[in-house]
């Protein structure tokens, strides 16, 4: 596909051209980063490392109506997500990208799910290359990269003055035209390429994922596992701004005589997630609860849908107030002895 | 405002004190603002300030609560309880920004028909002054 | 100073009583200013205990954390004693939690760890900025120093320590069977001038920064996980019948749920700060709180986690209470 | 099949008439004869017995329950529904004439293609016999295609018992039948015990037989262990699992046990498989 690049003092009247799409950028409230739809193109950034919040939101959003209802009546208005207007995700991270490729094999599977499927088949993904990544960031561990292309449209290289934009599909290159930027020639390439090299030397923290989906069922009962649990705090955030996490509840609201039924987000941390009516849970403590955690991502989902549900970005370390770090678990689990091989 | 508002209070009477004043107050045929829905409970103790909250997400533009004078409660104490719990519950509203209006609470026996009036005249127009409560209203069903 | 050596081997000849099923301390971190808290059940374990200005975290909340799965029939459940390391705020919890008879007292054994200040995250991430490796910090004299990535750093301690630090009055636990290391002396005083700065808000103002922190909450509930006091087995947020809170996120059930948490505080917050510390998308919960703290004292004075033998401040009632604006 | 673009979408069906299988009360067990309004879902409709469905009520919400009927029995769907929590409660207070939603079929069957020529024994408890009575009526209408049908079921009480009139068919029928109760009571002939202890007591033979069975969890713990006391082999024991799920079709995450979920791999589940998961009994 194409090369092109623009002046980051341009940003803007970029951003400000796709006239035709929704726009998604990170956007900050106080000190925390969301993406949220851009009102005014003049406060898109590229300088930020990663939002607090994945923007796997933009297409599993926190709550989101099923469909709607009169109360006492029996007709059904479906509120799936308009295909046909077309959104763009401006300065997503490749990591982020690389989750939608993960959970779209779960909400392709079986029965397509019309909510997700509907929002990311009208999405172009431009991504954002990370010059700087975060200390816990492990992606090249998990087959991405700083520079990875996985699931994206396009990729732009900030450069410091230029912008360098690597169009990757139709649609990615579609909206680089609607941005009208200029053809970028070897330098820009040739700079994107040493900042990818620089930034993956910058990524300390490494997995060799070799063996573990296979040795974690085996661990099934080992007390290792406390060693994490007994400080987990059952909270949601690990699970919650994971962006492979794509669990949810489901609810009916009502109030007076409207109705909806809504899927929000939930999270295997919860007691009250896998609870059943008759009081018994099959996950009592945080222990079963923090084994089910790791266990799905990195043995159940690759068992199943042949990839690992993680892609390293590290949030789930970054913001764990308790210190229980997926990468600590994981090499422990190697060392673990598995049950069979104690009782042998 | 408009001067069309018309306030709606959610109030929580008391089973032997309150309500009987306001039964009183419609036995003595002393006309009080038709504004204001109430909710009968066995004692202002019974209240948990929660449904302060969850009447505002509801679309109450005020709460009131009402109960025996202190030392009158049927249950002995349980007005006491709820003073305390009162008292708490309007200073954190106060903080999210809640105009202190639309937090009543009031002590009217059940021989208080004319003051039960007045409760309510005062508690709608502080409602009436306040404006519509937008800010806990839930907002999603819209449609 | 606290002498680890001497925390480790306090650390040990508990963990060696047979009456004692587990201790809650803290370890180093696996990266950054923050230590990680433990839960070691072997002495062999104990070396792995610190103290310094990285372990902020609350281990009484570990306490009541810990579930307490049906025994099965036919054994005995397990009564041995939770030993329990805590700096003054912490302290503060574990006498809230005797209090409200959340254990007894010969459940616990306390190990009092008096301290002169932790580190915020926060803080130092702006001044020094974040690393994948482990961070030291020493305290010396008013400042704290950093050894990060092998380079020494030095900074104010004035800017570096945690709110909660800057107006500290119990640095030293309230309760203990045993202090690990000498008191200190007290430096803060808290007057609550952040309330009375809020304050001067007007509502519509009030409400304004209340709706933009309520609407970032994703809900994850760390803040109520984490609070020492928060313990109940069920809690009313999540409670489905009846239903206070939908589980949906947009500011009105996030308001509720904000508001039901802080009311659920009120004369029982203890002030550690855990809550403003965890939470992923930095709402200052503690703003919510100390309003509370301020006016529990001012209308009852009254103090939570001060005195053991003190009632929870709802449960009873004094017939003078005031009642200013009731009509 | 369900609305293919969107699996979220639930039909609407009248209740054409609703009974209670045992005394009302905490924990009774009411069933549902229903029927789609609107007539085409026929056409489309599908399921087979250990099939699965979300009933539930708009605004109320909705729960997984097994499909109780046989394929065979056609013209209607029945539900055995136990009251327990908001959304039963909620469908136990609905009488013939209401409506009610249905998202289904969901999950997988029991392999009755892969059974035919074998005897069945059906081994039940309590409300565990609503899976299990897809399977027996089944069998039944298709008498020829299988060997021996034998049911065993059981309960606390005689009042407790579900579906107790039709057990009367089967005998009538000439189908084996051996009921238990958990606690001696006045005029009862027959066993008393626990289902497990029942189960031996009858001892079936194994050989050519697949032995289905459902009931609380410790049920299914303990007959499962009763059948490979008699000879029977993993892969001849079948159940159906129960976890919490809210969206039936694989993509809430609640219901794995393992790496299966139980909503979209199983219910029915071979004891084969299960012995493989240890998750499965937890």
């Amino acid at each position: 596909m194409g090369d092109y690049k623009f002046a980051k003092d341009k940003l803007a009247e970029v951003v400000g051209a796709l006239k035709d799409y929704e726009v998604f950028a990170p956007t900050a409230v106080g000190d925390v980063l969301r993406f949220k739809q851009v009102e005014d193109a003049s406060g898109v950034s590229l300088d930020y490392k990663n939002t607090n919040v994945p923007p796997k939101e933009l297409m599993f959003p926190e709550t989101e109506t099923l469909f709607k209802f009169r109360v006492g009546q029996t007709e059904i208005e479906p509120a799936v997500p308009d295909e046909s207007s077309k959104r763009l995700v401006f300065g997503i991270r490749p990591c982020d990208a690389m989750a939608y490729t993960i959970v779209e094999k779960l909400y392709s599977w079986d029965y397509p799910d019309p909510y997700f499927e509907g929002r990311r088949s009208s999405s172009v993904l431009f991504g954002l290359a990370c010059s700087e990544p975060v200390p816990n960031c492990f992606c090249t561990s998990m087959g991405g990269g700083p520079g990875s292309e996985q699931g994206l449209d396009a990729l732009m290289f900030d450069l410091g003055e230029t912008v360098y934009v690597k169009t990757l599909t139709d649609a990615g290159e579609e909206a680089a035209k609607a941005m009208g930027l200029e053809a970028a020639g070897d330098a820009e390439k040739k700079a994107a390429a040493a900042q990818e090299k620089e930034a993956q030397g910058k990524i300390k923290r490494t997995l060799d994922t070799e063996g573990i989906p296979e040795k974690l069922p085996s661990l099934y009962d080992h007390p290792f596992w406390e060693e994490f649990s007994d400080r987990c705090l059952s909270c949601g955030i690990c699970t919650f701004l994971c962006p492979t996490c794509h669990c949810f509840d489901i609810q009916d609201e009502t109030e007076v005589f409207n109705g909806r039924r809504a899927r929000m987000w939930d999270t295997c941390m919860f007691p009250e997630y896998s609870l059943h009516t008759s009081g018994h849970n099959p996950r009592p403590t945080r222990k079963e609860r923090t084994r089910n955690r790791i266990s799905h991502k990195y043995s159940y989902f690759p068992e199943k849908f042949d990839v690992i549900a993680c892609v390293g970005c590290g949030r789930c370390i970054n913001y764990c107030p308790v210190n229980i770090d997926i990468l600590d678990i994981l090499e422990k689990s190697k060392k673990a002895e598995a049950k069979e091989a104690k009782t042998a | 405002m408009s001067e069309e508002f018309e306030p709606n209070i959610v109030a929580f009477l008391c089973n032997w004190c309150s309500y009987a004043g306001a039964d009183l107050a419609g036995t003595s045929r002393m006309h009080y603002l038709p504004n204001i829905k109430i909710i009968r409970v066995m004692c202002s103790g019974r209240v948990n300030p929660l449904f302060l909250v969850n009447a505002l997400q509801q679309g109450a533009d005020g709460v009131l609560i009402s109960g025996c004078h202190p030392g009158d409660c049927h249950y002995l104490e349980g007005n006491f309880y709820a003073r305390r719990r009162f008292m708490l519950m309007r200073k954190l509203l106060e903080h999210v920004g809640v105009d202190p209006g639309r937090v009543n609470m009031s002590w009217v026996s059940a021989s208080e028909g004319a003051k039960f009036k007045e409760v309510i005249d005062e508690t709608v127009a502080k409602a009436k002054e306040a404006g519509p409560m937008e800010q806990f209203r839930r907002r999603q069903l819209n449609w | 100073m606290v002498d680890e050596k001497k925390l480790r081997e306090k650390a040990k000849e508990v963990l060696a009583r047979d009456d004692v099923r587990r201790l809650i301390g803290w370890k180093r971190g696996t990266y950054g200013y923050e230590s990680a808290p433990v839960v070691i059940k072997d002495a062999s374990e104990a070396e792995e205990l610190i103290f310094d200005p990285t372990c902020v975290q609350n281990p009484a909340s570990f306490i009541t954390l810990e579930e307490k799965p049906p025994v099965p029939r036919g054994q005995e459940p397990d009564t041995r004693k939770v030993a329990v390391m805590v700096k003054g705020c912490d302290s503060r919890a574990v006498v809230q939690q005797l209090v409200e008879k959340a254990y007894p007292r010969d459940g616990v054994i306390v190990l009092g760890v008096p301290c002169t200040g932790v580190v915020d995250r926060r803080k130092a991430q702006k001044m020094f900025g974040d690393t994948s490796e482990p961070v030291l910090i020493k305290e010396e004299g008013d400042k704290f120093v950093f050894t990060i990535d092998g380079e020494t750093k030095e900074g104010p301690r004035a800017e570096l320590l945690a709110d909660k630090c800057v107006r500290c009055r119990f640095p030293n636990p309230l309760v203990y069977d045993e202090l690990v290391a000498d008191e200190v002396a007290v430096w803060g005083a808290d007057e609550f001038t952040d309330v009375d700065e809020f304050e001067k808000k007007s509502p519509e103002e009030k409400w304004k920064f209340w709706e933009e922190q309520f609407s970032k909450c994703i809900r994850c509930y760390s803040c109520r996980n984490v609070c020492p006091m928060c313990y109940c087995l069920e809690c009313v947020v999540t409670k489905q019948r009846p239903q206070w809170t939908r589980r949906s996120t947009d500011v009105s059930e996030n308001t509720a749920y904000h508001i039901q948490r802080a009311w659920h505080l009120s004369g029982r917050c203890i002030e550690c700060g855990e809550c403003e510390r965890v939470c992923p998308v930095d709402i200052p919960i503690m703003t919510l709180n100390r309003k509370m703290t301020r006016d529990v004292k001012e209308m009852f004075s009254f103090e939570p986690g001060i005195d053991v033998e003190a009632e929870p401040l709802l449960s009873c009632y004094n017939p003078q209470d005031p009642e200013e604006y009731i009509m | 099949m369900m609305d293919e673009s969107n699996p979220y979408l639930p039909y609407i069906v009248n209740i054409e008439d609703a009974w209670y299988e045992t005394p009302i009360g905490d924990r009774a067990v009411k069933t549902f004869k229903v029927n789609f309004t609107d007539d085409k879902v026929w056409d489309t409709w599908s399921h087979k017995p250990g099939n699965c469905a979300m009933v539930g009520r708009l605004g109320i919400g909705e729960s997984m329950f097994c499909i109780s009927s046989s394929p065979t029995e056609e013209g209607y769907l029945r539900f055995s529904i136990m009251q327990a929590g908001k959304v039963t409660s909620a469908l136990h207070d609905l009488e013939a004439g209401d409506t009610l939603t249905v998202r289904g079929p969901l999950g997988n069957s029991f392999p009755m293609e892969e059974w035919e020529g074998k005897n069945i024994v059906s081994i039940g408890g309590g409300i565990g016999q609503a899976p299990l009575r897809p399977v027996i009526n089944y069998v039944r209408a298709n008498k020829d295609k299988y060997g021996k049908l034998s049911v065993l079921y059981g309960a606390r009480t005689s009042d407790l018992h579900c579906f107790k009139s039709e057990f009367q068919e089967y005998q009538e029928e000439g189908t084996e039948c051996h009921l238990a109760i958990d606690i001696e009571e006045e005029g009862w002939k027959n066993f008393v015990g626990f289902v497990p202890d029942l189960l031996l007591d009858v001892a079936p033979s194994p050989e050519n037989t697949i032995a289905v069975t459902c009931g609380p969890p410790i049920l299914i713990k303990f007959v499962t262990q009763g059948l490979e006391k008699l000879g029977f082999t993993a892969d001849q024991i079948y159940t159906t699992l129960e976890e919490r799920m809210k969206c039936g079709i694989g993509k809430c995450g609640r219901c794995n046990v393992g790496s299966l979920y139980v909503c979209k791999d199983g219910p029915v589940f071979s004891y084969a498989t299960l012995k493989e998961i240890p998750e499965a009994f937890a």
